[in-house]
């Protein structure tokens, strides 16, 4: 080969080289803005943070749904939820003031709050923020939490009122809105998302990463760690992947991927406690789902503990109600004692009766359904591996199936579907548009169809209730509802599990509840401002 | 022959084209390749009732030992059962995806054939320029986008490998045709006062799909390659019909976990799979080998 | 016969094919783009969720039909015979899964799949090459037998596969490669270093699937190179036995090696597909795979016509380089 | 075995004659030579076993001399060129040895000189001209890359410029080639290349492989010519093997025959040789007729055929004023004014007028690639001519393949050149033979064929086999056996002895007279070997 290599290696090789250095120079992706000599003079390890989070959240716009719960470091809100649920004032001086009819909100906005671009924060801003949330043209998801809103309206400068159609108990909850500056409501990309947080957009590639820097002319603390890149990876195996190798001090990762993170003293794991449930959909019209004889075996003889120690090794909690017990409208009455044996025996009673090959019938009905999940959604594909194996026991055929969701949607009328759903802060959000009959088959919502009168009424009462005891109330009659209609299985909540670099910074560990939606904003890097650097 | 006198020629081994011969000779057999084309069967046998098995998340990730063999996956599943069961569904997936691919080129390859034969090239043209453009689609990509539009299923899955794939015997039967025509043996049949339907079914035919037959069973490991890629992609087999690339996409997290078994050995058994089916077609090779 | 006259009129076969493939092009893309467009008018396709991704499943139910009653239903001829009018303008679209205009997202993304091909296909040639001209110089030694059977093995393992043995080797063992992405997250900025320690792994793997192909062809190729009459008849000149197999059976087999680097571009377009998803890689590669996770139809639809160019262009180049680097080709009859 | 072979080889010693062959080296020239003696070589037959090509051959080649070896095809000729050069297949076997004396050196043994001496003698003392020049060099490097490179073999780096530039110079290869690939070569460029290529290094043995296969006559005497200078003004050893009779006799300073693995005529003059060569027809034992006209046509001069028969009537046999074969009319297959092209239309022949007459044996004489196939294809209607028309008892027939009625094509009978081509792989030679009764309704049975079978000289036990199960000899013959067993009217014969060994070609040949004498159909016979056509057919038409 000696002739090859003299004449040709080199430019061979330089030709490798050449096209890695093609592919660098010219990188477009990083943004203008993005400050490389800042990010080489701050480089002192502590004051930095790289958070692996999963997919990209759809918008940076806290109107198409970005920080929806007010935990946003670039947004803020009028108020925003503690890690006690309780909402705090941020944007606004105090909490707002509810008129005595419960229609009207009231709100003065702190002083000397500018937004990153150096505009100053006005009531004018709230409102155009609000409305945005409102048009129709937006799809807003946001929208969805202001039903009751009638309209919003710049009393003075500082002073924003809310007027309300009928009385909401948890309007304030849905305050915690991000406020943008009124031209800048319609932003799509996060380089255009201007807000008032504590941290300022500093570099963005589009489903790769987002940096984000403090900002200097924060009006509340300056946040000890000045620089947090987010980096957007889909993918559970990546992510550890990029955690194992050193590039990112702290991720998102599915238990079962925690294996040697957990035995190991340089990371430090996050289990966070959530509102986040898993339930068995159970269609009404179907002629199994649908039957309350099986809907009660399974509610009854489904071990929550079994599966959240298999299928969710270990990171859940037994869940029998989409409200959880954190929150003061939880009542017990979803509770029940797992029986697997009573569950059998409420079978037989019913006239289920085991067949030939071990599964039960009745009147040439087989006590078996196909129970859908999202394709690729591993956990959960184990809860539907591990409802599978428990209702054989009790003699019905569960026969799982991973879809895509286009293909899920047309067949929710009739198949049984693991959901996936809730938040720890607003009782109303978590079960009207489930149970509500209005919502049957609208795009997710009520995906099985179920239609009580009863239910009806106890969520329409729960809405519009003012006074605590009124809302509890209504939602205990809601939770008797479902335990007695059995619409959905609930099995359990999920923890969500983060690993981060341990021994260097402090504060991350509050006992927060979160809710379904997590990445950016929850995790340890919930309270990022509040962060304090070990030892330091 | 007379036996004294006859000597090898020293030093005749060392030259450089001394092995040229051997190798030529010994192509394509061999007991290892029976062994492997033996491994095809049975996964076909073994794979078929394995496929239901309960979830039992106590027995989750179990190194591989003699009572598991491969070990167990994420859901305490025996992974050398469900590795035989996706073997199965990946081999079946590439059977039916060859053979309805084979179809489709024999149909268009044999009509241009044909019509090539009969003067009419404008015909033989245009299916041949349509050959060209379906082979400059990039497969994969193609593959993609077919199961992205027709949602996850095995039918696109079979669809989007077998329209990608047709052209190889689409060429393959028409050139074999073409050159047919003029092979001495077919003149001899046409200058003895043979009809087109004598040569067709007496010789044609039969030349042809050896052929076929042959590209087919090649085209199998290919066509289990693409799926496996689909499935690994999230685009090909729900769990439910896991096949070997779907086992191994699970497994991604858990090789990071420190369990390499869900991940690497069904990777092996994919690629001994895809060798075996590849060895026996290499020993259907020379049975086909019509001429020359 | 004086059709095909027409249809074929003298020129120089080169430009004539050229011109061909060229017209072909056009053509071909069309085609492609409204198959496609056809498909999606026929399959469980949503617009609406496919632009709202994962939203969709948060969403209100009441605003989610809201949106798909206002997206009227257009046929396929129209949607189509729209997007080409919009692409041939400049504007194709904006992508949903990647929040950006398509067009921006490709130039975003282009350079680096560009790149990891051109390093790997580098490689995976030269590999394949030495390992190829070290077998096929030494038929049925064991070198011989121990190339053969590897390069068949890797031949059958799929791309994917050896990413993720590699990305457990080095994850778990190594722990000092990286083993995602392209630039170290910490830092905006691109650094060469950076950039080339991250490239290592996709590709080593890269280029050792594509490798497997070009080493059984070299093998092959050198192999029938040294059973022909030339290397006989330059041993009889007296050549030295080394210099005959470099000069007179591995370089004879180079020559259909060049020539068939373009026909290879699906393969490799498909193995960087795998890598780039393995390796968290951005490039387009993966960004299709992204598109068509969450139909992102514009991103989509102009990453396919994109690769249906690359391929089309590869294999012009093939035929090119085929024509150019042998002149024997040329001088055969009909 | 190889080891106790080699051994006693070198028991034998070194030849103790060192005097010159018949005739005696050029005074104050070189002396020694090459001499062959009781030289075997057995190739291996890739079952295991081997197969004997050369049995004993004794010969030599004296410093100065032009020694041609002559023998049909696969007589074993090119064999005997590999076991000098060393390039006999892995495997094979050899005996005897072939002596090469330089100037007072100790003899060494060209066949089996030991792995080290061969590393010392390949390229230095045997110059090897390949048959087909372009061939044999590597098609990817230049013709300067192939010069420099054997220079280096010989001197020093620092004199292989000075080196290649004379030894172009000599051969009178243009120094604007030796950037050309040897694609890029003409055929007489290449005989060049190859020349300076073979002799740069000043070897003293010289071996030549079919040096006129393919040119025509003007450029075949020429190279004849290069070689005798070779032997002659520049004193080298100089060994052709050919079946060229016509080069034997214009270049040989002596003429070995080699015939079943045996040499002979070592010792016999050159006319000798030649006349016994040419008179080696009468063991085709042709039917009486033909034998009586085979006299007149063998003492007819040479150049008398060379006549364009689109010019004047070609061949004037022995009845040529009657059987004027150039008109197409009368009784007879004929050929029109034909014009024709193969592949996409590269022209073949113009204006070709021929004619087939009943009970007559015609002869096409014309070198390779000259068109003889695509004529006779065209006779048989299976090619399409582009102008002309092929006239079948003196009415055109139109078409070709299936557009010609089948009662037609059974008229006409072709055998192809390569019988391997000529049968259906997949048949056995039975089913094969049985065809042409087979499609006119007739089943044939195993007397049929092994009467077939007979009728060739093949035993009835083939009629089983498969084509890859019997020897290209038995094949030729069985596709004979099937175009006879058509009962045409008319038989083309192509190159129906080119490959194939003497005793086939002999059974071939007896087998169309036989068929002929009780038939009566006519024959043309395509080759390229003009002896055979001399000796067998009754008109000749040279190309």
């Amino acid at each position: 080969m000696r002739t090859l290599r003299n004449r040709y290696a080199a430019p061979l090789s330089s030709a490798v080289v050449a096209g890695l250095l093609l592919a660098g120079c010219t990188d477009p992706t990083t943004t203008p803005s993005g400050d490389d000599e800042g990010a080489a003079a701050t480089s002192s390890g502590a004051t930095e943070v790289v958070v692996a989070t999963g997919g990209e959240p759809d918008s940076f716009n806290p109107v198409l749904g970005y920080a929806r719960w007010g935990d946003g470091k670039i947004v803020e809100g009028l108020v925003r939820l503690g890690a006690d649920l309780e909402p705090e004032p941020v944007l606004a001086q105090e909490l707002p003031e509810v008129s005595a009819n419960g229609l009207t909100y009231t709100v003065t906005l702190r002083d000397g709050v500018t937004f990153h671009d150096g505009q100053e924060l006005t009531a004018q801003d709230v409102v155009a923020t609000y409305e945005a949330a409102l048009d129709p043209e937006n799809g807003s998801p946001v929208a969805a939490d202001l039903t009751a809103l009638e309209s919003v309206e710049a009393v003075d400068e500082r002073t924003v009122r809310f007027t309300l159609a009928h009385p909401q108990s948890a309007f304030v909850t849905t305050t915690t809105l991000g406020i943008l500056p009124a031209g800048q409501v319609d932003a799509t990309s996060p380089e255009d998302v201007v807000g008032t947080g504590p941290y300022q957009v500093d570099g963005y590639r589009a489903g790769e990463r987002l940096a984000l820097t403090a900002n200097p002319d924060y009006w509340g603390e300056q946040p000890e760690v000045t620089r947090a890149t987010f980096l957007f990876v889909d993918d559970d195996a990546a992510r550890a992947a990029r955690l194992a190798s050193g590039e990112v001090d702290a991720a998102l990762l599915p238990a079962q991927a925690l294996g040697r993170f957990e035995d190991d003293g340089a990371y430090d794991v996050v289990r966070r406690d959530t509102a986040d449930f898993r339930a068995l959909v159970m269609p009404e019209e179907g002629e199994v789902t649908g039957d309350p004889a099986i809907r009660a075996a399974l509610h009854q003889g489904l071990d929550r503990q079994a599966l959240v120690d298999g299928a969710l090794a270990g990171a859940g909690r037994p869940a029998y109600g989409p409200i959880p017990p954190e929150a003061p409208e939880y009542s017990d009455v979803v509770e029940v004692e797992v029986d697997p044996g009573a569950a059998q025996q409420g079978l037989e009673e019913a006239g289920w009766v085991e067949g030939a090959d071990g599964v039960r019938e009745k009147d040439g009905q087989r006590a078996a359904f196909t129970l859908m999940y999202p394709a690729g959604d591993t956990l959960r594909q184990n809860v539907a591996l591990d409802v599978q194996a428990q209702a054989a026991e009790l003699g019905i055929e569960v026969e799982p199936e991973g879809l895509s969701w286009e293909a899920i949607e047309p067949r929710m009328a009739s198949d049984a579907l693991v959901y996936g759903s809730g938040n720890p802060y607003n009782a109303d959000l978590s079960t009207y548009p489930l149970f509500h009959s209005s919502r049957a088959f609208q795009g997710f919502d009520n995906p099985g169809g179920y239609d009580s009168a009863e239910m009806d009424a106890a969520l329409e009462a729960g809405r519009a209730a003012q006074e605590e005891s009124e809302r509890v109330e209504a939602y205990a009659t809601v939770q008797e509802q479902l335990a007695q209609d059995l619409p959905w299985v609930f099995l359990a909540y999920v923890e969500h599990d983060y690993v981060i670099e341990s021994d260097t910074w402090e504060g991350y560990d509050v006992p927060l509840v979160e809710p379904h939606e997590h990445g950016l904003q929850g995790g340890p890097w919930w309270n990022l401002p509040s962060w304090t650097i070990a030892g330091g | 022959m007379t036996a004294e006198g006859w000597r090898e020629v020293a030093g005749a081994r060392s030259r450089p084209w001394a092995g040229t011969r051997r190798v030529v000779r010994r192509a394509g057999s061999g007991p290892w390749w029976i062994a492997l084309g033996g491994l095809v069967v049975l996964v076909l046998l073994l794979g078929a009732g394995a496929a239901d098995q309960r979830a039992d998340f106590s027995q989750a990730f179990l190194p591989p030992s003699a009572e598991h063999p491969f070990g167990t996956d994420q859901a305490g599943r025996d992974l050398l059962t469900r590795s035989l069961a996706g073997a199965r569904v990946s081999l079946l997936v590439g059977l039916v995806a060859a053979l309805v691919s084979s179809v489709v080129g024999v149909v268009v390859g044999g009509l241009a054939g044909s019509l090539a034969s009969r003067g009419r090239g404008v015909v033989d043209g245009a299916l041949m320029r349509l050959v060209d453009a379906v082979n400059a689609l990039p497969h994969l990509v193609l593959g993609i986008v077919i199961v992205a539009l027709l949602g996850p299923s095995l039918g696109s899955v079979i669809l989007s490998v077998a329209l990608t794939h047709w052209t190889t015997t689409a060429r393959l039967v028409r050139a074999e045709l073409l050159a047919l025509q003029g092979a001495g043996f077919v003149e001899a049949a046409v200058g003895a006062g043979a009809g087109r339907w004598w040569v067709l079914s007496r010789h044609l035919l039969a030349h042809v799909l050896g052929r076929v037959v042959l590209a087919t069973v090649l085209m199998v490991p290919h066509a289990i390659m693409h799926e496996s890629a689909l499935s690994f992609l999230g685009l090909g087999l729900p769990d439910d019909q896991a096949s070997l690339g779907t086992i191994i996409e699970q497994s991604r997290t858990a090789v990071l976990a420190g369990h390499w078994w869900p991940a690497v050995l069904p990777g092996l058994l994919l690629v001994a799979l895809s060798l075996a089916v590849f060895a026996l077609g290499e020993r259907l090779r020379p049975a086909s080998r019509g001429r020359s | 016969m004086r059709l095909r006259e027409r249809l074929h009129p003298a020129r120089s076969p080169l430009t004539g094919l050229v011109v061909g493939r060229l017209l072909l092009l056009p053509v071909l893309v069309a085609a492609v783009t409204l198959v496609m467009f056809a498909l999606a008018q026929r399959t469980p396709f949503d617009p609406v969720l496919a632009s709202l991704g994962e939203r969709a499943l948060t969403m209100d139910g009441p605003t989610l039909e809201a949106m798909r009653a206002r997206v009227g239903d257009t046929g396929a001829v129209q949607q189509w015979a729209a997007w080409w009018g919009n692409a041939l303008q400049g504007d194709l679209g904006a992508s949903s899964s990647q929040r950006a205009p398509v067009a921006t997202v490709i130039a975003q993304r282009l350079p680096w799949t560009l790149g990891l091909m051109s390093a790997a296909l580098v490689l995976a040639v030269l590999g394949g090459v030495l390992v190829g001209g070290l077998a096929g110089t030494r038929p049925g030694s064991w070198a011989d037998r121990l190339a053969g059977g590897g390069l068949l093995s890797l031949q059958a393992a799929p791309p994917f596969w050896l990413g993720l043995v590699a990305v457990w080797v080095s994850a778990v063992w190594l722990g000092w490669l990286p083993t995602g992405g392209a630039t170290s997250p910490g830092s905006g900025a691109v650094r060469p270093l950076d950039v080339l320690s991250h490239a290592v792994l996709p590709v080593l793997v890269l280029a050792l699937s594509q490798l497997p192909w070009f080493g059984l062809v070299v093998r092959d190729a050198t192999r029938d190179a040294l059973a022909g009459v030339p290397v006989r008849a330059g041993w009889a000149r007296g050549i030295a036995t080394s210099r005959l197999l470099r000069q007179h059976a591995v370089r004879p087999a180079l020559l259909p090696l060049v020539t068939v680097l373009g026909v290879r571009v699906p393969e490799l377009i498909t193995g960087a597909v795998l890598v780039e998803t393995v390796f968290s890689w951005p490039g387009v590669a993966s960004a299709t795979v992204d598109s068509a996770l969450r139909l992102d139809f514009p991103l989509l639809a102009a990453l396919t016509v994109l690769t249906t160019v690359l391929v089309v262009l590869g294999n012009l180049a093939a035929d090119v380089a085929y024509r150019v680097v042998d002149p024997r080709v040329g001088q055969r009859d009909g | 075995m190889s080891g106790q072979g080699y051994a006693e080889g070198r028991d034998l010693g070194p030849p103790a004659s060192r005097t010159a062959g018949p005739g005696g080296p050029p005074e104050g020239g070189p002396t020694g030579g090459l001499r062959v003696s009781g030289l075997g070589v057995a190739l291996p037959d890739g079952r295991g076993g081997h197969q004997t090509v050369l049995e004993l051959v004794d010969l030599r080649v004296p410093r100065g001399r032009l020694v041609v070896l002559l023998g049909p095809s696969g007589a074993g000729k090119s064999t005997l060129l590999a076991a000098l050069l060393g390039l006999l297949p892995t495997g094979s076997l050899v005996r005897g040895h072939g002596w090469w004396e330089a100037d007072g050196a100790e003899p060494v043994d060209l066949v089996d000189p030991g792995a080290a001496a061969r590393e010392r003698l390949r390229g230095r003392v045997a110059a090897w001209l390949p048959q087909a020049p372009v061939g044999a060099m590597t098609p990817v490097l230049t013709v300067g890359h192939h010069l420099t490179e054997k220079a280096r073999v010989h001197v020093p780096a620092s004199r292989v410029p000075a080196v290649v530039g004379e030894v172009m110079r000599r051969h009178d290869v243009d120094p604007a080639w030796r950037r050309r690939l040897p694609s890029q070569l003409s055929g007489g460029q290449a005989q060049r290349v190859s020349n300076a290529l073979a002799l740069l290094g000043d070897p003293g043995l010289v071996l030549a492989d079919e040096p006129t296969t393919g040119l025509d006559r003007p450029r075949a005497r020429a190279a004849a010519d290069g070689l005798a200078a070779l032997a002659h003004d520049e004193g080298r050893a100089v060994l052709v093997v050919t079946h060229d009779l016509r080069l034997a006799e214009e270049a040989a300073d002596a003429v070995i025959e080699l015939d079943g693995g045996r040499s002979r005529g070592a010792d016999v003059p050159v006319g000798e040789v030649i006349a016994r060569a040419r008179g080696a027809s009468h063991r085709m034992a042709p039917h009486a007729t033909t034998g009586q006209r085979l006299q007149a046509a063998a003492v007819r001069p040479p150049a008398a055929a060379a006549q364009r028969p689109d010019t004047t009537p070609a061949g004037p046999g022995l009845q040529a004023s009657a059987e004027d074969p150039g008109t197409g009319e009368g009784p007879g297959l004929g050929a029109v004014d034909l014009t024709l092209r193969r592949g996409r239309g590269t022209l073949v022949r113009s204006g070709v007028t021929l004619q087939v007459r009943p009970d007559r044996t015609t002869g096409l004489m014309a070198p390779s690639g000259a068109g003889k196939t695509t004529l006779l294809r065209t006779l048989a209607l299976l090619h399409r001519p582009s102008e002309g028309q092929v006239r079948l008892d003196g009415r055109p027939v139109r078409g070709t393949g299936y557009a010609v009625p089948a009662a037609v094509r059974r008229r006409i009978a072709f055998v192809p050149q390569d019988p391997r081509q000529g049968v259906d792989p997949r048949w056995t030679l039975g089913r094969s033979l049985l065809e042409p009764s087979r499609l006119v309704g007739r089943t044939g049975d195993d007397t049929e064929v092994a009467r077939m079978l007979d009728r060739v000289g093949l035993a009835p036990e083939l009629a089983s086999r498969r084509p890859d199960e019997v020897s290209g000899g038995q094949l030729q013959r069985a596709v004979l056996a099937r175009a006879l067993a058509l009962d045409a009217d008319y038989l083309l014969l192509d190159e129906p002895t080119s490959m194939v060994d003497a005793a086939t070609a002999r059974a071939v040949v007896r087998a169309v007279h036989e068929h002929q004498h009780a038939t009566g159909c006519g024959v043309l016979v395509a080759s390229h070997d003009e002896e055979l056509l001399r000796t067998w057919c009754d008109v000749v038409v040279e190309w």
